[in-house]
């Protein structure tokens, strides 16, 4: 066990311990639910700044293990790469707690509420915390466990219906993942992730099993990540209220999905062999065709919540489209989408809760004039949808424009076709709402407004939090280079992950011409 | 000499039917009393098995399954005079003394 | 040669009981009346009682007309009275009703 | 450990009938007072079965000859790795049955009656998995027939009093069968002695015989589909501690046996053919129960349910056996996930039940939102049955699965998976009706212990998620048949 | 129907089947010893003198007691299923009868007694005593005009473990005593044998007449 371990199981309790708590409480006990989950979101956010000094500042290094099996240990450890998810997760955890604090009040069962999504964000901890596939796997299906509550929360017929779904797809995803680490584990045994994968010893005649088991894998995950015949659960479990939305979409499941495929592909195969194996190739297809079809779908989905699950469908297989690159700068490309399609997406979903929570708008066309009316919002949603859309100097941009740079060192130039016509197709979807929301007039009274007469345009605990993620998102495009951005994180994460000591100084020299 | 050897095949073959018209019987036989007055020959066919092979052992007669087979008498007894009781409890909740749906296995 | 006449008459015997217990057996499982089905199961206990004196097992004989046959017997004796008074308030129940 | 050394010698495995027994005895005496006879006896006799896992972890597996006669004249006690972590098993989930049961037949007439036939119960499971002789086995086989079939018929009404009947009847005609078993073999080997026999059985058509006779009537007392007519009835309507004791425990009863006769008696004997059969019944069970706990409209009737597709898992067995050395440590790792977790599902619902008077399904919600703490208990417990991790259901899957693919056999890993699915299906609805909109009610008041019990077994099937290591090292100290 | 004309031939033919199989290897048994000569041999350590109740009583007392256990538990089984109704009204009986079960059921008893002290030497034992004895009281019961008044709750409950209590307690003073559970000192062992069976018996009989009787009587209520 090395040094400080507990570290990293203090985290996940300090989500989970008050989430338990607040189970148990009644539904008056605001004040002390309200400390509960504020405080236990902002310990794991201090926690993991201390985490991240101890490893960047003093070179310590985290792991915990826990014997499951005979050769079989749940492991726990920090790298680069569950550091960058922890951290998103732990921050977009406690801005979405007092998100939902301001979108729930006064609405039933919030102490189940408030308990599951903590449980929620435990297991997203524990995800990017997992130190082996098997752990990974452990948490992955906590994470159903926990999410399920959340997408039925509402208790009506359709949202059972979009839990049914939820369940049926990620049940099974979960049994295929089983099966297919299940079978890995008897090849190669419970080894470590590690960078450049541990199957190399593996003899060449095994390549077909080995690609067996990377397509179980790739479906497991898949359906989490919503890659195209695996995604019809998430559009239907916008039925959630919008901070399960926003964390469901921007953090928590799609996430890790994608997160469990970065890692099979990086740290368990191994880019090399998994191009030596031919698997990237179909892959970044699938990926591709994920983009297409969800920035279609988005197009002529008119429901806001269903627009934007579409972007969702489609953003999170750039992540996907950025690692099956097989190359540095591809998946500098992606993983940095990661961060920002979380950020970005949480924005669009925390604006989109908040023109139904104050105004009842709940459709595109109803968005008309929204600019004037709740101008606060309407710029951040702004922001936000330009970012999605790529336009510099915004996150999105970063993201595709090393997603492009890597298809082209890949030598697969076509691809950036596909960048230029998927940002078309964004701009096609978030551009209307936009332009209606700043350049149309209103007729008439909006579908039900509630937070009227305040000074604020809705509740602060809507509109901060909205604020706060929007400003990140801004920042995180404009602040690109210094070395706290997403950016500058994730190279260091490439540059060890493919053993490029040189790969990171020349992308950030090809960044800053 | 021609009886220490027969004698014993006899009853063995004896015991062998028992048990398979108990068997059948307890199948086929719909009246609860008629499938435990089954349980109780199928049990007898083993109990003259079980008679069969110690008289017909190498050593003289062997007691031990005489005691194997007293033992399964009063086991028989116990689990018949439950059965019985049940049965009536059946009969008086249902108003039969069989089983419902009854499928060829029970 | 009496001793070998005596062998062969007992193995005679042997035989016969063996029949006469599954014949007996197959009547009283063959249903129809029960209560013809329980004397006979009776009868079939005292039959192997004889059978186990046959097979040199003087205890078991013992035990299986106690128990075997005369409890067992008993029991089954008193259950279908029961059954029958049962069978009798149904029959009367449905009676009244109509 | 010194201590470890004392008890080295002592004879511990008798206490584990003995003190069973005599609680049964004398709560039968005094009835008033069975409930205080019956939790004193739980708590002694799990003291004692933890002492015998520890004594045969640390110095293997013990045989005691009972009244010191040596085998092949005397009878054997047997406490080895697997006898011990079935003791253990039932010791643990008889404690927190006991327990539930002192709230849930609180002020009931007829209560006495539950706390002497459980402990009857208790002392028959107790003295089947200790024993290493085939007619003692049977012996012990009645006990636990004739205790669960009025424990079944103790609910009255007349679904329960038919399935009561049919048990009795399906038992009687297992036990039968599994006697003639018993005589073939003593008519072939002159021996009773699992040991003794395992040493002589050879492949011949005698043993043979004997044990497809033996397998196939204890098949028909564990309920494996297609005989599993009489046990959701049975199950499902009998009172809450008796439905958990049936199903998380009893089941386990001829499962056990079935392995102890294939490990110890018949390791010789062939099992080609029987494999399939029984691999294809399994999977029937799985999908079958499966699917009516699907359809059910209560809850316990789903979990009644849910037990006969558990079964089907148990006769996974035999496809193991065959192609898998260490295969059959995966079932019985399954075997005991399921004891713990269905007990602590029955238990809840028995809570649920008695608060809101009722078990239908559609109508449970304000119930299951009133009473917090037993619907998480519903939630863990269901969450190891489904196999979803941090239980020990997890861990038991994981095992099947690596059996399974480990053997080639990838066919029994998708019905491992498959059951999964279904069984995920079913408890997702069962915790549903806590997620509809509307008030929240507690119910009924009732005692404390009946809400904490289920939790704390629910909370026990995470423990099982860390315990497959230890539970594997102490099945591996079980005595292995063929040849001595 | 349709199904059972369709399984009753099947059943028919897996019986035979059976039938078929089980006399095949019934008759072709190799011939064994068996344990005639282990009993033999260990005779003169087993306390009594008749081999039949050696085995039961020592070599496989732990059956026996089991046995006991099994009778036990189906009087407590049967009390369980709820309260019966009185046993079926009888013709009253000629004074044939009457005198004739006047000087039976004393014999009876004798009988019983004697088989059950015997037992230790020839033939007879607890369970074929005890069965005399049981069948004593059942003829008892049936030659009353009226059911017979039975001896309180606790009476019944104590003479019904009497034989299981006598057998558990010796079983478990040999396991203190270190003569390991279920054994006896060599030198006690006919008296604990004999005592044994004495409240084995006693237990026996009254539990074949309570199982006769089926259940507590509806129309006498035992306080618990």
């Amino acid at each position: 066990m090395a040094t400080g371990g507990y570290m990293l199981l203090l985290i996940l309790l300090s989500s989970l311990l008050p989430g338990v708590a607040i189970f148990f409480l009644r539904e008056q006990q605001f004040a002390l639910r309200t400390a509960l989950n504020l405080g236990g979101a902002t310990l794991k956010f201090l926690l993991i700044i201390a985490l991240l000094v101890g490893v960047y500042r003093d070179g310590k290094t985290y792991s915990l293990s826990v014997n499951l099996l005979p050769g079989i240990d749940l492991v726990l450890a920090a790298d680069a790469l569950s550091l960058l998810f922890a951290t998103l997760s732990a921050v977009l955890w406690l801005v979405t707690t007092i998100y939902a604090i301001g979108y729930l009040e006064d609405s039933p069962n919030r102490s189940r509420f408030f308990g599951f999504f903590s449980l929620c964000v435990s297991a997203t901890v524990g995800i990017a915390f997992s130190g082996n596939l098997i752990t990974l796997l452990i948490f992955y299906e906590i994470l159903t466990l926990a999410t399920w509550p959340l997408v039925v929360h509402r208790g009506t017929a359709e949202s059972f219906r979009a839990g049914r779904i939820y369940l049926a797809y990620t049940l099974l995803g979960g049994a295929v993942l089983l099966g297919a680490v299940v079978w890995l584990t008897l090849l190669a045994g419970s080894e470590p992730f590690t960078a450049g994968g541990y199957l190399h010893h593996l003899s060449a005649d095994q390549g077909p099993v080995l690609i067996m088991i990377f397509a179980m894998l790739m479906a497991g995950f898949g359906v989490k990540a919503a890659l195209l015949p695996l995604h019809s659960w998430l559009p239907r479990a916008m039925v959630a209220p919008a901070p399960v939305s926003a964390l469901l979409h921007a953090v928590a499941v799609v996430k890790a999905g994608a997160f469990g495929i970065v890692r099979v592909l990086n740290d368990v195969y191994g880019v090399e062999l998994a191009a030596d194996l031919g698997v990237t190739l179909p892959l970044l297809l699938l990926a591709i065709m994920t983009i297409v079809y969800g920035s279609v779908r988005a197009v002529f989905a008119d429901d806001l919540k269903q627009r934007l699950a579409f972007s969702t469908v489609s953003q999170v297989s750039y992540i996907i489209l950025g690692v099956a690159l097989a190359g540095p700068i591809g998946a500098v490309g992606g993983l940095v989408h990661l961060v920002h399609q979380g950020v970005m997406k949480i924005t669009l979903f925390f604006c989109a809760g908040n023109f139904a929570e104050t105004l009842g708008i709940h459709r595109v066309d109803e968005m008309r004039g929204v600019g004037r009316r709740m101008p606060w919002t309407m710029t951040a949603f702004t922001l936000a949808a330009l970012g999605m859309i790529g336009i510099p100097p915004l996150a999105g941009f970063i993201s595709k424009w090393y997603l492009g740079l890597g298809a082209l060192e890949a030598g697969l130039a076509w691809v950036t076709v596909v960048l230029v016509v998927s940002s078309l197709l964004n701009a096609l979807y978030f551009l209307p709402p936009i332009l209606r929301g700043w350049f149309s007039r209103r007729e008439g009274p909006w579908p039900d407004e509630r937070h009227g007469g305040g000074r604020l345009e809705t509740h602060w605990m809507l509109l901060l939090p909205t604020m706060a993620v929007a400003a990140m998102a801004l920042g995180m495009g404009l602040l690109a280079s210094l070395t706290i951005s997403p950016l500058y994180w994730v190279t260091f994460i490439v540059e060890f992950e493919y053993g490029y000591d040189h790969i990171w100084r020349a992308i950030f020299e090809w960044e800053t011409p | 000499m021609a009886a220490d050897v027969l004698t014993p095949q006899i009853y063995l073959l004896c015991g062998v039917l028992l048990f398979v018209l108990g068997l059948h019987a307890l199948v086929v036989r719909r009246h609860l009393l008629l499938k435990i007055l089954a349980v109780n020959v199928m049990g007898s066919g083993v109990f003259m098995v079980l008679l069969g092979v110690a008289a017909g052992g190498e050593g003289g007669v062997d007691p031990v399954p005489h005691a194997l087979v007293i033992t399964g008498i009063v086991v028989a007894v116990s689990a018949t005079a439950v059965a019985l009781v049940l049965m009536l409890r059946v009969k008086a909740a249902t108003g039969l003394a069989r089983l419902p749906r009854s499928g060829p296995e029970d | 040669m009496p001793e070998e006449i005596t062998t062969w008459f007992l193995i005679g015997f042997d035989a016969l009981l063996a029949l006469t217990l599954l014949g007996v057996a197959w009547r009283l499982l063959a249903g129809g009346d029960l209560f013809r089905s329980v004397v006979l199961f009776i009868a079939f206990g005292l039959l192997l009682s004889l059978a186990w004196v046959r097979l040199s097992a003087p205890d078991v004989a013992l035990a299986e007309a106690a128990i075997g046959a005369g409890v067992t017997g008993a029991l089954l004796l008193v259950a279908l009275g029961r059954l029958r008074r049962l069978e009798n308030r149904f029959f009367r129940r449905e009676g009244g009703n109509t | 450990m010194p201590w470890m050394d004392v008890m080295a010698d002592m004879a511990l495995a008798p206490w584990l009938v003995i003190l069973p027994l005599a609680g049964a005895l004398l709560a039968g005496l005094w009835p008033a007072a069975a409930r205080w006879w019956g939790l004193l006896t739980a708590l002694l006799t799990l003291v004692m079965a933890l002492l015998l896992a520890l004594q045969v972890h640390a110095h293997g597996p013990m045989i005691l000859d009972l009244g010191g006669w040596a085998p092949p004249l005397g009878i054997t006690l047997v406490a080895d790795g697997l006898a011990s972590l079935m003791l253990l098993m039932t010791a643990v989930v008889g404690l927190a049955i006991s327990l539930h049961a002192l709230g849930y037949l609180a002020g009931e007439g007829r209560g006495h009656w539950f706390w002497i036939l459980w402990l009857w119960l208790w002392a028959a499971m107790n003295a089947l998995y200790l024993s290493g002789d085939v007619f003692n086995l049977y012996v012990t086989l009645e006990l636990v027939v004739l205790a669960s079939v009025a424990l079944v018929a103790l609910a009255g009404g007349a679904a329960p009093l038919v399935a009561a009947m049919r048990y009795l009847l399906v038992s009687l005609l297992g036990s039968m069968a599994y006697l003639m078993g018993v005589a073939l073999l003593y008519g072939a080997y002159g021996v009773l002695g699992l040991q003794a026999l395992g040493a002589q059985v050879a492949l011949s058509a005698a043993p043979m015989l004997a044990a497809v006779l033996m397998t196939v009537g204890l098949l028909a007392k564990s309920a494996l589909f297609p005989l599993h007519v009489w046990l959701p009835p049975a199950h499902g309507s009998a009172p809450a501690p008796v439905s958990a004791a049936l199903s998380a425990l009893v089941v386990k009863v001829s499962f056990y046996l079935i392995l102890r006769l294939w490990l110890t008696v018949f390791p010789a004997l062939p099992l080609s053919g029987l494999d399939v059969l029984m691999g294809v019944l399994a999977a029937g069970a799985v999908l079958w129960g499966g699917l009516m706990a699907l359809r059910a409209p209560r809850l316990k009737q789903v979990v009644a349910y849910s037990t006969v597709a558990q079964v089907g898992y148990l006769f996974l067995l035999f496809p193991f056996l065959r192609a898998h050395p260490e295969g059959w440590k995966a079932v019985v790792f399954f075997a005991v996930a399921h004891g713990v977790a269905k007990a602590a599902v029955f238990l809840a619902a028995g809570t649920l039940q008695r608060a809101a008077g009722h078990d239908r399904l559609a109508d449970l919600g304000a119930v299951m939102r009133g009473r917090l703490k037993t619907s998480f208990a519903l939630g863990i417990a269901g969450a190891g049955l489904v196999g979803l991790p941090f239980t020990g259901g997890f861990i038991a899957k994981w095992l099947l699965v690596q059996t399974a693919l480990e053997a080639g056999l990838w066919i029994w890993a998708l019905v491992v998976l498959g059951g999964g699915l279904l069984a995920g299906a079913y408890v997702f609805r069962l915790l549903g009706p806590a997620f509809e909109p509307g008030p929240a009610d507690r119910g009924r008041p009732l005692p404390a212990v009946m809400e904490w019990v289920p939790l704390a077994l629910a909370l026990l099937t995470i423990g099982l998620g860390f315990a497959g290591t230890p539970a594997l090292s102490l099945l591996a100290r079980t005595l292995a048949g063929g040849g001595g | 129907m349709i199904r059972r004309r369709f399984t009753s031939p099947l059943v028919l033919l897996m019986s035979l089947t059976l039938a078929g199989l089980l006399i095949v290897v019934v008759l072709d048994l190799p011939p064994q010893p068996g344990l005639a000569a282990p009993v033999a041999d260990a005779m003169d350590r087993s306390g009594v003198r008749h081999p039949v109740t050696a085995v039961l009583l020592n070599f496989r007392g732990y059956d026996t007691f089991l046995e006991l256990a099994v009778l036990m538990l189906a009087v407590l089984s049967i009390w369980s299923l709820g309260l019966r109704d009185p046993i079926p009204a009888r013709p009253v009986q000629g004074p044939v009868l009457h005198g004739t079960l006047r000087h039976l059921i004393p014999v009876a008893v004798v009988t019983g007694g004697y088989l059950v002290w015997v037992g230790s030497s020839d033939s007879g034992g607890a369970f074929q005593g005890g069965a005399v004895l049981g069948a004593a009281g059942v003829m008892l019961m049936l030659s009353l005009p009226r059911e017979m008044p039975m001896p309180s709750a606790l009476v019944q409950r104590l003479g019904l473990s009497l034989g299981a209590f006598a057998f558990l307690a010796v079983g478990t003073a040999g396991l203190l005593t270190g003569h390991g559970f279920m054994g006896y000192p060599p030198a006690w062992a006919y008296h604990l044998i004999l005592g044994i069976e004495l409240a084995a018996s006693v237990s026996i009989a009254l539990t074949l007449v309570l199982l006769f009787l089926g259940g507590r009587s509806r129309r006498v209520r035992h306080g618990r």
